[in-house]
Order: C-alpha cells, then structure tokens, then sequence
C-alpha cells in the first residue's frame, strides 16, 4: 500500500472522529435534533472495511452510520447539512443523523430499525447476482441485531440462495445497556455463523490494518462465489449509546480501559514506527481534518432549510 | 378481449410482464415447483426457470425485505406473500422500509417492488387465515394498496404495479379467483388510483371494492327487481384512494352505503363515508351507512363464518335503510 | 391527590401492581438495568430482582409471544416494547396470537397480558420512529386498545389493563411522559372502554386523545377567550370505543371537530366522525372535521416535522370552520 | 414398561390413523371445510414424545395437531366434533381441525401460524420457571418453521433464560413443496442449535420406541436444568401438506419407499417380534379403534351446531 492510503486512512478516522466530537456539540447547542448514535471507538471498523471494498461493491448498515458515510465518500459538507436537517444534506433534511445514503457511492443507508436492513442486504447482493455483476455487498450490524428475527432470516436466506454478502458485526460487547451474555445465547457472537453453516471469521476491530486484510481476503472470495460469509468484529463504543445514556451498565474503569485502545493512537503509532508516516505529517492530516469540519460546519448553518414544498414531496416517484 | 378467470388474469399479468421485462421476477414460498398454492403461477418454474421463479423459505421479512433490497437495484420483483394474515409478519419491512425509504432518503431510492398477496375470508380457515385487514395497510402514505374486484382490473392494475415505480401491495381475494369475465388481450394497463363506476344507477351508491363488488352487483340485480336501481362504485385501489366518482354518483344519489369484508372499526366504510360528508355535506339525504364483517375473529364453524361475513342481504337491507 | 408526571404516574401503577401481586411481572428492552429508556422502570431492578424486571435481547417477537405464554400460565405480564414502531415487528403475535387465543379455543384460553409501547413523534427521530398508527391496533377485536392523555388516566387504566383478563396494547406517548397532573395516591382504577369529556363547553365537541388531548386543552383555552367554548371528549380508548360521551356532547353542540395526531387516512377521525353521523345524524349542523397528520413519513428537519403534527392553530382554524 | 403400556400406545397410533382416514372421507364428503392436514406417516414421533411426559409438562404445536391432540389424550369425539365445527369440540368449533387444544390437558393447541408458537412456548416454560415448577414444555414445529424468524428469537430468549423447553423438530422433509434443501442453509436441522449453543440430538421419527427413549432422557435433563434442548425427528408426511395437494414436487415412489417404513407397521412387527403381544391382541386394538373412531363420527354428527350466540362470545373475556 502507498504511503497516501495510508493517511488516506489516517485521514478518515480522524476526520470521523472530529467530525462526531464535532456533532456533539451542535447536539448540545440544540443544533442537531433526534437521535445521535456516535462511532467514536469504532472508526477502524467501517476504515478498514470500506478501504477494502470496490466501488461496485455496496454498502448498508444501521443508524450508528456517519462514519459509513465518510468513509464511502459522502461529502462532509453534506453530512454535517443532513445533521442539520438541511436541504442540502445528503437525504435533503429528511433523513438525519440515522439515514444518511448516497446511492451514487453505493452507500445504501442507515437503518433505524435493529436488523431490518439485513433482508435489504441480501436482496441489494441478489440484484448483482441476477445481473451478472461481480460484486459484493457489504451488511454492517451490532451485536444486539444479531438476536432479531429477520438477522435469522436474511443469513439463512443468504446461504441458500449463494449471495455474495459479507455480513460484517460490530460487536461492540453492548446493545444499549445490555452486554451480549444477557442477550445471546452464544457470547462468541461468530458461532451464529454455524447455525447456517456459514464461513466465519474474527478480527480486532480497534486495528484498522487489521480489518483492511480481513476484509480484502473474504471480499476477494465472496466475490469469486464463496458465497456469503461472516466476519465478527469486535471493538467498543467510547460514548453513550446515543446522546443522553445515563450508562448505568457499565463502569468508567471499563470505558477507559479500552480507550487506552484508541483506534486512531493505535493507528497512529503504527505509523510512526512501521516509519511510514513523520509525526508532523500526521498532525497536517488532523489540521486538516479539523479545517474540513469546520467548513463543513460553516456549509451547514449556513445551507438553506428545505423549502415547505419538501413535506410533500417525494411521498412517491409517481403522483 | 377473452372470456377467463381472475387467476387465469393474474397469471397472464404475470406472464406479459415477466416476457417483456428481464428485470421482472417473481419470488415467494411455492411460487415455483408448486406452482403456487392459489395455482397462479402454474407453469411459471418450467417457463422461467428458478432464477426468475424463486421459492423461497418460510422467511416473510426477508422475503419482502430482499424484494425490497432487489428493486433497489433496479429489478422489478414481484414478492408473494402467501396470504395477508402472513404480511403481519412482514409489517415491519412493508410499513418501515418500503413505505419509507424513498421520502426518508430525500428521494434517491426508488424501490419499484410489488407484494402480491391474498386475503379474504369464507373458506372455514379460521381466525388467523380468514382476515381482511386491507385497511391498516392503507394507513400509510409511502405505500400504494391496490385490491381488484374484476379480472380485467386485475390483469389491468396488476400490469401498472409492477410497472410503477412506487411499491405496491396487491391484494387478490381467495374466493374470486374462480370469478370470471371479459379481459383484454394482451397490452391493458388499469391506472392505480381509480375508482371507477361497476354499474349505473340512480337510487343509491354502493362503494365497495374486491370481493364485495360481487356481493354488492348480486345485492344491486335483486334491488333492481324490486326498481331500486343501485350505483356501484368499485374503488379498486385504496391508496391512493379516488373519490371523485363516488362523489359525483354521491351528489346524483345523495344515498350511500359502503360495503366491504373486513371490520368496521378503522376500516374502508370509516374512510369513505368520512370523506363522502366532508366532500359533498350538502347533498347527504339519509345517514351513510356501512356493511361490513362483525366485530369477531373469524370462527371455523361455516354457519357461524357465514353470519359474520356481510351477504347480499345485509347489502340489500342496508340500502333500504338509507332510502 | 399528588401532582405528578405522567412518568411518574406510569411508573407508580407498575410499582404498586408489582407490590400487590407476585404474578405481576415486567420484561422488555432495557427495561431492567437501565431503567427503561423512558426511564419508567427506573429503580425497579433494585428493587423486584431480575426475576420479575426482566431485559430482554432485541426480539420483539419473542417479547410478546413469550409475554402471551406466560399469561397463559396465569402470570401478569406487562412487556414493552421501545416504541409502537417496533410493534410491528411483533404485529403477527398480537394480531394474530393475542388477539385470537381467546376466540378460537372457544374461550378456553386467557391471557392477561399488557403490552406497552410509546408512540408519537416530534421529536426529529425521522420517519420509522415517529409514528402513531394507534388506529391499525384498534382495528382487531379480540385486542383492547388504550392511549392515556392524562397522568391521572395513565395510572388508573394501567392499573385496569394490568388487572385485566384481555389483552391490552396499552399506548404511551413520548412527549406526554413530562406532563404533570393531579394523581389520586395508592388504589386507583379507571375502566378501560369508557371516554370522558375532560373539559366542558356547549359550542362545538372536539373529540381526542393522547397527545392531542393537551393540544386541544391549549386549542380551546384560546378560543375561549374568543367566547367560543370547546367540549372535549377524550377517548382514552380505542378498543372498545365509547361513543356515549361523544354523541351526549355533539347532541348539545351539534358540530364536532376530531383530532389525532397520526395520518386522516384510515385512522381514528374516520371511525369517530363516521359513528357520530350514524348515531346522531339528525343533530349534525355542519360537516365535522378531521384534524390529523399530513399524509407524509415524518421527516427529520424540526420545521417540516412541525408543519406535518397538529398544533393548537390546526385546532383552532378547524373548529372556526364548523362553527 | 407394561405390557398394556406397549398396547396402549399402539392404540393410539392406531387410533390416530383411523381418525385421519375417517377426516379425510368427511373431508371429501364435504362435511369437514377449511384446510385438513393429516398426520398420517408421522404417528410414532408425537406418540413417543407424549409418551414420556408428565401430566404437568406442557405441550403446543402447529396445525398439523390431531396426532398431539389424541395423545394428550383428548377425547375422540370432542376432536372430531371439532373437525365437524360442532359445539362439543374441543374448541366448541370455533377452531377446527388447525387449532385443537385442551388446556385441562395441558396441550396448548394447535397454531396455524408457521412459527408463531416457539415464543409462546418460551413463555409457557417461564410460567413454570416463574413459579418454580419442575415441568417440561414440549414444543413441536416442522422443518420448515426452523427458517422463520420467530424460531431464532423463541431458542436465543429460551438459550438466554434457561427455560425448560425441549425444541421438537419433526422433520418431514418437506415444507409444503419445498425440500429442506431449498429452504434451509443446513440441511442438517440439528445443526441449527448449535447457533445457540444447544444441546440437540436426532433420533428416527417412524420409530415410536427410539424416540420414546430419546424423550424420555431429554425430558429428565431438562426437567433437572439443563436448559433448553433441541431434538430432531426424522419423519415422513405420507399423504399431501393439506387435503387437495397436486404433490408436484415429489415422486410417488420416494412416498412408497417411506411407507415400507410405516410407524404402525415397524412397532407392530416390534411388539410381535418381542414377543410382547400377540397379533390376535393387536388386531383387537385395531377393532376398538375403529369403534371409537366410528362412534366419534356418529357423536359429531348428532352434536348440535354451535348457538348462533355464540359468534359473539369468547371475543373477550370481560365485556
Ligand atoms: C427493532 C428495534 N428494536 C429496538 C430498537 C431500539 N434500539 C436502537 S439501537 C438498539 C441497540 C442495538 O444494539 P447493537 O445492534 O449492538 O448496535 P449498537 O447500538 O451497539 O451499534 C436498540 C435496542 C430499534 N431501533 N429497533
Ligand atoms: C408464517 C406463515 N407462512 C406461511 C404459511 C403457509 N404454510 C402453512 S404450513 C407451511 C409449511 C410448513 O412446513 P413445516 O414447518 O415443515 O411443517 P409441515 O407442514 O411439514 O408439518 C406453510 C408455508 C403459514 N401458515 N404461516
Ligand atoms: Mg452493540
Ligand atoms: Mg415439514
């Protein structure tokens, strides 16, 4: 890999995590509205996931979804607009902090409802599939999705029909105040795989290197028609479950603990010693990732409110 | 035009479109090898072959939701759910996603799926296999709910669902698959949205739609014996939800009576009639008045079924009563 | 008498439930050690043990089905479920589970089970999580439907839902959960199925409930001053739906105005303006009207999400017009 | 076990049988309606099953339940007065032959919903958990049902809480028309528990004494704590899903190759062979059953017709 992909990647993470530190404060300003699901802890999952995809592949995930978006390109500028409810965010305003998409970079959404964007996966890996068009399609979920019905469904529909979906779990160890082992029958959250006779896999989801050649390996063979398989993330979630979480569940002690395992520093020292990157050069990345959301701030107040018009429009393509 | 049945319609909707357009499949549980279990798709497997005729599993969500995901892609799949007591299941997906991902999104997904299922009761399946709750569908805006009562509409609205871009449910009726009538060869597109006039009259409008047109024309033959003659308006779609003909016969009757299968509580009757005062207050005679099931689960007993599900006589003495 | 919020009140119904009767027993989401994410339930993990306030994983299905076979054992579950927005991921366990048990066994089975869920939107949570489809609940007999407006009503027909031997989709509202209001201490009950007119006034009848109900009161401070005194009847619940307050009232005002706060089509507005036309045609001297959501997914941005729920101008504009 | 033991669950096999050809007939003669599936094929599994439990273990299943319904002993009569829709069925004919049940017996129906009974069932052992009553809940569903997402939640909830349930799949090697290998991405069911981490088992459907065996160790491990256990039984559904079934998707010969192994025909041999009847006893068992089965009918037939009344009743338990 060049030594620019290699900020490339250092840029996204950064720029994700400016931009989320970023958002909290518009959220406390009264800013941003609704639901705020922060990925602060989880950045080198989607990095190195998405590093690892081609553009034809297609991604969805759930509604914890402004690093996804970031990292399949979507513009900061409008990011920051959807968080505003602007016109000129990428779902023009309607959607928010948890539907974020752009179809243009293959970025199928966030999705609100726990594990109802699994069954869309398979049906989006269908599409290709029907088409003839080798490509992969690339689920993201949490841990706690994986205990709903139509997780169960979409998995073993998969299978049977051979679709090329990577089903990709962020196992953040909580889904909202509930740890795995008072929610799943199976801690390891990979042996679900099992149940559908499922090609499965692990990986630290704090080293983004790490995910990146997880992920280039499996998509390689999905691609080539292994058919779907799982890939079990694990990483931790810094902040509340959204904005608001008392966090009763668990300890500071335990939160700090995984600080220490920050992805970004990981990142950050790995660069320094595989050489590959001088400290200055990183902090020109964060000088610059800190400058892009400060303008995406500045796009976003001062972007346009969508017209009244908008409430009626796009209830339907036709009348 | 040929003389057949509302299956042999449907199929041959199904047929058309599927020669036409590639990108049109159809996918359910025993739409294939069985050849579907109200026998409409019979032949379709052979034809088609499994990549365009696709059985699934016993998964209702992640039959509507890969529906969903598909026609995301630009396909145009036709997605069966074996009756509609079985969409509840699949409610999520249809009122969470399909109705809502091309407004939430701001307008960049466009998801032309159509979900064919079929309600109705009459056939002693019992209280969760006999329902007609065609009305909490309709509820949502985002959704287009289309419910045939004749087989050229159903070929004819059939046709402009899977060509719409919108999603669509479609609701067939177990008992009228064997109803047969006059249906255009080939080329024949029913707009979704249209209400439409099933049979000319003076006296009183019955609006009605699905199984209870047959119900309503057979009540309307008898009235008109007796020299009632009764209006028919047959909405077809449920949303969206065409009034303007119902109006227009409403302001000539000033007399209505809305007669549908399912519960009246929150149903088609409530709406229509709601919306009959709204529109034409001023041309009301007699209090509008609704036929519809009783407030019951449907029992297995066909004695019992049979008074729970409005008949001829309970349209006919409805209309009597607004006269 | 305290005065207390309608959380508190909520919250207080289970709690003395719980005292009462060891068979009483909550589960759902997050109900335990976070405390509900209303925060209801907070501090009943402490207090009755994971045995009886039981977190649950993110099974909806499993929620209320499991909630139904403990019922049938003879326990009292109250399940929640997060929002009215996951219910219909459950909707085939309660349409057709709890709402058929009792029917279709003739009667042999019982099952006291309470679910409650929260609705509503206003709060920018975009358009799955904003909806208050209370109306598509109501429409299944078999099920008892009830949404409080009041903290008083929120522990009283807790309390009667939990004690009930039918189940109950029992509809909080998220933006009410803040309301105060005077609370009778300790044993109180108020019957499920009966409305109540909640402010006197001989001018014009608004018919509501839940949220709306606060919206109307505020509707109908200001039109007083105008001179204009609005008569509110609140329905409290949906299934079954008490009519009698509602005709007492409109046969001494002769003009109605409904309010709800989900969408016209198919809802709560339809049912109620259509009864009242057939239970006291001859008292009506204008159209009544329907206030009620735009017919659009509720969108994220405050302003447009405003524009679409009905606020006291909407009220106010409405009862002017059939005045 | 008793020699009248053994007969009596010939019996009921027999009698099973008996009734389902008797059904059949009505069926056709139109004096039975809606949808019939016949057990037929299937004997052994729901016999050897209820066999093993006790009176205060709990029993639910789906609609293919007049098998379950004899064997939890449920009286001829009232079961096919409910075929017939008559007031004395075990439903007071309100349920037909989908939705039997007697819960004086502690068989909680028949559910014509394909899975919709796994939570339910999940619930009923809680009920026993919550009073800390040592009974079993023994939950029967096909093949089919295991691809259905209520099946994922009801086994994680009972896996997560430890509820005393004994998951009973009988797999018929059909979902209507559909081979568990066009459904299903195992097509070994069994393999399905291990998603969750439980113990499961597979023992022959068409032979009542092996799965006897089998039910009666899994009922003590589970009545004793185990948690929940999976079971898998190997059977065959020798007649069509339901009355009027074109069975285009199998060959008449795979169904006579079944039925050389005819439940019935394999335990009579085996109480022959073992020396523990003789087939004069046999044959007398047949003649009874008959006889109720023929009595049965004549009882259904002179019951009255449910009182126009009572549509209206049982719609709620108050007002
Ligand atoms: C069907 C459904 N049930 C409940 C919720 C409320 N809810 C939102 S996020 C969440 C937790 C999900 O946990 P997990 O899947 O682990 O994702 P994470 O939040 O940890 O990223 C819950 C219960 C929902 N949105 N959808
Ligand atoms: C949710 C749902 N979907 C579809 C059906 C229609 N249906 C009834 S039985 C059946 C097949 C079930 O197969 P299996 O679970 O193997 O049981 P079997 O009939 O073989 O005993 C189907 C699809 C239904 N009743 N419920
Ligand atoms: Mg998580
Ligand atoms: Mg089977």
């Amino acid at each position: 890999m060049e030594k620019k992909e290699y900020l490339n990647l250092y840029h996204q993470m950064v720029l994700i995590r400016r931009l989320e530190e970023q958002a909290a404060e518009l959220y406390q300003q009264g800013k941003i509205g609704g639901f705020l699901h922060l990925y602060i802890g989880q950045e080198a999952v989607s990095t190195g996931l998405i590093s690892a995809r081609k553009p034809e592949d297609r991604v969805i995930t759930a509604y914890r979804d402004h690093g996804v978006a970031i990292n399949c390109g979507l513009p900061v500028n409008a990011v920051m607009a959807e968080l505003l409810g602007k016109s000129t965010g990428v779902s023009k305003g309607k959607g928010g902090s948890m539907h974020m998409a752009d179809v243009t970079k293959n970025f199928w959404g966030g999705h609100a409802i726990v594990g109802a964007h699994l069954p869309l996966a398979a049906g989006l890996a269908l599409g290709d599939v029907y088409r003839e068009q080798k490509a992969v399609t690339i689920c993201m979920f949490g841990d706690g999705a994986t205990n709903i019905g139509s997780f169960h469904e979409a998995l073993n529909l998969a299978k049977v029909w051979n679709l090329p979906v990577v089903w990709a779990c962020e196992n953040n160890q909580y889904g909202m105040g509930t740890t795995i082992e008072r929610a799943s029958a199976v801690s390891e959250i990979r042996r679900k795989a099992d149940g559908y006779g499922m090609k499965n896999d692990v990986v630290d989801g704090m080293d983004v290197m790490a995910v990146r050649e997880k992920a280039l390996n499996i998509f390689e063979e999905v691609r080539n028609g292994s058919g779907p398989q799982f890939l079990e993330i694990k990483t931790y979630r810094f902040r509340g479950h959204s904005m608001g979480d008392p966090e009763r569940y668990r300890k500071q002690e335990e939160v700090h603990a995984w600080q220490e395992n920050d992805p970004i520093g990981i990142f950050h020292r790995y660069l320094l010693e595989q050489k590959i990157a001088a400290e200055a050069e990183l902090q020109e990345v964060v000088v610059q990732a800190e400058a892009e959301v400060k303008a995406a701030v500045e796009f976003a107040e001062s972007s346009p409110e969508p017209a009244p018009e908008a409430l009626y429009e796009n209830v339907y393509v036709e009348g | 035009m040929t003389r057949i049945t509302m299956r042999e319609a449907i199929s041959q909707a199904l047929w058309e479109e599927m020669e036409k357009d590639p990108d049109v499949f159809i996918m359910g549980q025993e739409v294939g090898v069985w050849g579907g279990t109200y026998a409409v798709t019979k032949g379709f497997y052979d034809h088609f072959g499994p990549k365009r005729v696709r059985d699934t599993p016993i998964s209702e969500s992640a039959i509507v939701g890969a529906a969903i995901g598909a026609a995301l892609t630009g396909l145009r799949p036709v997605a069966e759910l074996m009756t509609i007591n079985f969409a509840f299941i699949a409610m999520d997906q249809i009122v969470n996603e399909a109705a809502k991902l091309h407004y939430m999104f701001g307008g960049q997904m466009v998801l032309p799926v159509v979900i064919r299922t079929v309600g109705g009761g009459g056939r002693q399946l019992g209280a969760t296999h006999s329902q007609t709750p065609d009305a909490i569908f309709a509820h949502f805006p985002g959704l287009k709910v289309v419910a045939p009562g004749t087989p050229a509409d159903a070929k004819g609205l059939l046709k402009a669902a899977i060509r719409s871009q919108d999603p669509v449910l479609f609701i067939e009726h177990a008992t009228l698959y064997q109803t047969r009538g006059e249906v255009p060869d080939g080329e024949y597109i029913v707009p979704i949205g249209k209400s439409i006039v099933q049979r000319p009259g003076r006296d009183v409008t019955i609006v009605t739609y699905s199984k209870m047109l047959e119900i309503s024309l057979k009540a309307a033959e008898k009235l008109s014996v007796e020299g009632i003659e009764a209006e028919i308006v047959d909405l077809r779609s449920l949303r969206p939800l065409d009034m303007e003909p119902v109006i227009e016969s409403f302001k000539k009757t000033n007399r209505a009576v809305i007669v549908e299968e399912g519960w009246p509580s929150y149903g088609v009757g409530a709406e229509v009639s709601s919306r009959i005062y709204e529109q034409a207050f001023d041309y009301v005679d007699a209090p509008i008045k609704r036929v519809a099931q009783k407030e019951v689960p449907l029992p297995y007993n066909r004695t019992l079924e049979q008074m729970a599900i409005p008949d001829v006589d309970n349209v006919i003495a409805a209309v009597k009563e607004v006269l």
